[in-house]
């Protein structure tokens, strides 16, 4: 069986942020991704301890396996500009990975 | 008057609420998981709700001109949201940053439903203390929503105008999924619809819904103490980021004191214009609710429509103000002397 | 009667049902934490089970050859399982790939505990509201199992060998396994279990039991709503995937709606039949809670059963089947016309 | 006398935990979520101390004298939990490898709070039936952390000296940071603080804190059984972990099976003997309380202190002992005879 | 110290078929694994939003580090086989990493 | 926009040792993190089930991404001496990403 180079796409951004972000990045093409919820973590923009109400102060993590580098690039971009430049707490970064073939980047 | 006082501030749920706080200061690994703090929630606004609405049904069969009173009531919180929201951004924003200010009076303007619980529960007591007297009737948290959403939308708009100004451009307020936030975010909308639920099984199924209020009401009083448990715990993990206020501490200490105060005296006020006006419809626990209406500081939804529309706006100002220092105030000082004043004006003290 | 099955739909927890629906649709946050899901049906089961083992103790005492008729019930519900899921893939695979076909065979078959749930709480409810008729003894529910396996195994073995003879190989079906699956799954498995504790704790410990069942009873009444709040929710979430039905969506529907009234009023005539038999030791409520579990569409033990025991069949024709057609229609119009059709048969109505 | 064993063995708590136990025997999917098994454990805790708290005031207002017996049981509790650990520590170490045994005796010396929370129920229980007797006062409970802190601060400091001595260096115990958390630990600290909650609210706001009881007390009788279930499951999954005991296993067993047999009944010697200096101010309830806080093996406060200051011992030693060997046995045999002696002490049986 | 460059197999699928997976992968000789539960996605084979019933529409991440990549691909491919091919939704990707050496692969 | 290239060291290890090994990171001037709970998993040191009370038997993921490889590999032996190589269970590894600038790492 094959195994085919991609990018996975990492994004960890505030959980109260997560629909509007799969929204950017549907909007931007991708058709498939795995969300993490119920992480906490630190960053420049403070610690995000899980311990506000309703979910306040928590993080989500989204990440999205796609074929090309150009695409992985342009979806971290349109997310980091439209929410992590400024306003919302939030990474984004890339690792190479290889995927088993079945249609499914 | 002074033992009134005294019991309220040693009522079990105050003391949970304090059990709470002090879990943080001495690093207790105490902590109430997020699904039971959710589920608590949904019991107590359907709790809320589901009493409410029978009790309006009940009183409006004995008396249906009360129907007057109930509009004039959602009228004012309609207006008075809105009103707390300018008040409060005007006076803010002369030491905060814009952004913040228009937060924060978003907060101050918007309910507070855990604020709302603790009253209910306390007006509810008062009434069960005191069966023969007419404390306390059940319908007030049903314009809940009217005061939240006005004030929420208000503040929004306020504040996005406000910041077109200073800075020439930015987000554009989305009015209708403020509006949607508003009413259809959890809290509100489980509170409104168990009021309509209590008042369709009032008049259809008076049988099964009396059955259903034995284990609201017994539950009620037990999960409110779990639930301010909860409060105490969030108050207190806030604490630490009232550091953020750096050199305007001081002045957002005193207005996160004086201001909820304010507000819920001008509601006890207007509910006792209305009461003058139609009299022997409105009670002095209704009052008080209202109090707890007008003058809770919100922290759920707030901070939700803020994060979205203001995200200019930093969440370590308005969350701390809020949650660690509003609702413990009017917990512990605020609620005992609205009550005291709402207990003066009706004569009942 | 009208102003009966008003009363009926106007209950408290049928009005939360609706409740969650609408929420859904007006996309209200509101969620039910999986936890307090689990928490909900853990104690719903467990209060099921403990009360009816003690009313079938109780009944025992009182009547001993009342034993004939639970086992007359017992085997009634293990023939009527298969053949539900027999008539059902018959029915189904003349439309459905053979697949889908038995798979949902299998869920029409089996047993819905949601559903039985809210029939144990409205035949309680009619007996509560009418201590001195006798309507429903509590111990139905223990048959629970005997439908619920017999029927899952039927549904995949038919379906295995219709495969076979389709496609001429594929996996075989663990009956093993599935028989596990479903008296060992967390659901009928603390039904029945508690059902024992029930017995045991009437014959050996019946102070401490009945000071037990005052917290199952008082919980169970307003647990149900809170329950009914999330089923709603999940019915309403499943809408959306009925568009997978496509083009055979309209007789998809026609079938999730007719065939479980069908299922349960074949449930109630069965139960007659015992009750012509051995008369004076089933009721009409007993009747009612044999067709909620005749007539209800299992959505937790079968669609486990069906992903584990028929991959090959799509979960988004099932699921949204049991939950989002089935469970609704037989909430708001199955349930009542079952209890009507048992009350007439009883003399009751 | 045999009737009465009967009864308890067979009281609803008990059997959910055999319930529990075999859910995991025949492989059911049966859990406790979680945050509901930490609900549960909030629950109970603020149960058993608001109650106490409040029967404490009572009791005090009734006989003042009874605090020199309060007194007397607090010291007598601080002095037996370092014993019990040495004692147990002493010997373990014959047959184990010295970190273990330290490990063990820590948990065996400190306080089990499901046994306890069991222990309340079945002494309130006792009461409930029969109320014209005194029988349990319920402020035992209060002296839980000081035989818990004390017998874990004996075990890490013996343990660690033992261990300095052995290889000459490794980790200093921390004595501050286990009476830490031993103190605000979840269990006991929500524990002691519901405690004085119970206390001033009886003194300052009775009438609230009655109706708040009827919630706690009502919910207790069925929460404890929900709670022994999640026990069962959990003593059960640790009995796997048995078989890392390997050649010791059996000795292990013994122990486990007869030194908290002892350690109870060295308490309710010890509180007889109370009873002789003070009479009228102990019953047998009380002392039974006593026993079950003597005779349990911790498994929620101990491990972590264990992992924490003794991280040379082997987790799967002392957590299957705790949770699959004693608790079981305390619970099925253990309280009955602890009862059972209380009784014959006080003459009451 | 020194790291040790190791495959990460993930395996991202129905949260039902947890033990099934597992009991393959051990079966082929994995020895060591770590599963993250609760997450959502979206793939081809649909939404998996956590709202069905029951853990329905869930999905189980499973991450194994093994030495070689030989090894690597004939877990990623077993899974494949028995489950991801036609049956169940999931996906099998690879990552290399460094692992600090005590004996762990 | 740029991607940098940087390391990700990835611990995983017992829960109740969160706290604790979250300090010794902050301790080595590590500043962002991200963590990962209730995961459960199996290593040379048995099962962690997730199925002892009290948390007792999960671990915890925690994620750091750092610029220089020299400082990953000193926060892994870090962690590994204080806590992994012989009283904890627990497994330290690296990986390479690229991540999106804005003064993150
Ligand atoms: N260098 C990093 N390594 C791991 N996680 C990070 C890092 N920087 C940020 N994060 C995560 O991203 C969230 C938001 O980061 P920030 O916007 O920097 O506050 C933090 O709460 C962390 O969960
Ligand atoms: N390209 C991808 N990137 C990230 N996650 C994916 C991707 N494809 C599939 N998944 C995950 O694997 C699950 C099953 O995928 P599928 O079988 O394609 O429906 C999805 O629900 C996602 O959680
Ligand atoms: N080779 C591996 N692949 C994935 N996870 C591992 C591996 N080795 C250890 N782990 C994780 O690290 C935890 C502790 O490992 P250990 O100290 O080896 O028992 C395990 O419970 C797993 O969650
Ligand atoms: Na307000
Ligand atoms: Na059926
Ligand atoms: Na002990």
């Amino acid at each position: 069986m094959e195994l085919i180079a991609a990018k996975k796409v990492i994004i960890i951004t505030e959980a109260l942020m997560e629909q509007q972000v799969l929204s950017l990045l549907k909007a931007q093409g991708a058709e498939a991704y795995t969300v993490i919820r119920n992480l906490t973590g630190q960053g420049v923009r403070g610690v995000r301890s899980g311990q506000c109400l309703a979910g306040f102060c928590e993080n989500v993590r989204i990440e999205l396996i796609v074929k090309e580098e150009a695409q992985a690039k342009a979806l971290m971009e349109a997310v980091y500009n439209k929410f992590l430049a400024e306003k919302y707490a939030g990474i984004a970064y890339l690792e190479d990975v290889r995927i088993l073939h079945h249609g499914k980047i | 008057m002074w033992e009134m006082v005294l019991a309220g501030l040693f009522a079990p749920p105050i003391l949970f609420f304090v059990l709470g706080m002090v879990s943080v200061f001495v690093k207790s690994d105490l902590h109430i998981p997020p699904a039971m703090g959710t589920a608590m929630v949904i019991f107590l606004m359907a709790s809320i709700g589901i009493t409410g609405g029978a009790a309006a049904i009940e009183s409006l069969k004995a008396d249906p001109a009360l129907i007057g009173v109930i509009v004039a009531i959602a009228l004012l919180a309609m207006f008075l949201g809105p009103f707390f929201a300018f008040m409060t951004g005007t006076l803010f924003k002369k030491f905060m940053r814009t952004a913040d200010a228009w937060a924060c009076a978003g907060h101050y303007g918007a309910v507070s439903s855990a604020t709302v619980a603790l009253g209910v529960a306390l007006a509810s007591e008062a009434q069960a203390a005191n069966p023969a007297a007419q404390i306390f009737a059940g319908w007030m948290p049903a314009v809940y929503p009217f005061m939240d959403s006005s004030a929420l939308i208000a503040a929004i708009v306020l504040g996005r105008m406000a910041l077109i100004n200073e800075q020439g451009g930015g987000e554009k307020a989305d009015i209708k999924k403020v509006l949607h936030l508003t009413v259809f975010g959890m809290g509100v909308w489980v509170l409104v619809t168990a009021l309509f639920i209590g008042m369709l099984s009032a008049v259809y199924s008076p049988g099964e819904l009396s059955r259903a209020l034995l284990f609201f009401d017994g539950m009620f009083r037990g999960i409110i103490c779990l639930f301010m448990l909860e409060m105490g715990l969030a108050a207190a993990k806030q604490i630490g980021a009232l550091k953020e206020l750096g050199k305007h501490a001081v002045k957002a200490l005193l207005y996160a004191f004086a201001l909820p105060q304010v507000w819920g005296l001008v509601g006890i006020l207007g509910a006792y214009a209305i009461h003058l006006a139609m009299p022997g419809k409105l009670f002095w626990g209704d009052a008080f609710v209202f109090a707890t209406l007008a003058g809770g500081c919100s922290f759920v939804t707030a901070p939700a429509a803020m994060r979205a529309n203001m995200p200019e706006a930093n969440p370590s100002v308005y969350l701390p103000m809020a949650v660690a220092l509003t609702f413990p105030f009017n917990v512990l000082i605020g609620m005992p002397m609205w009550m005291i004043v709402s207990q003066i004006l009706w004569g009942a003290a």
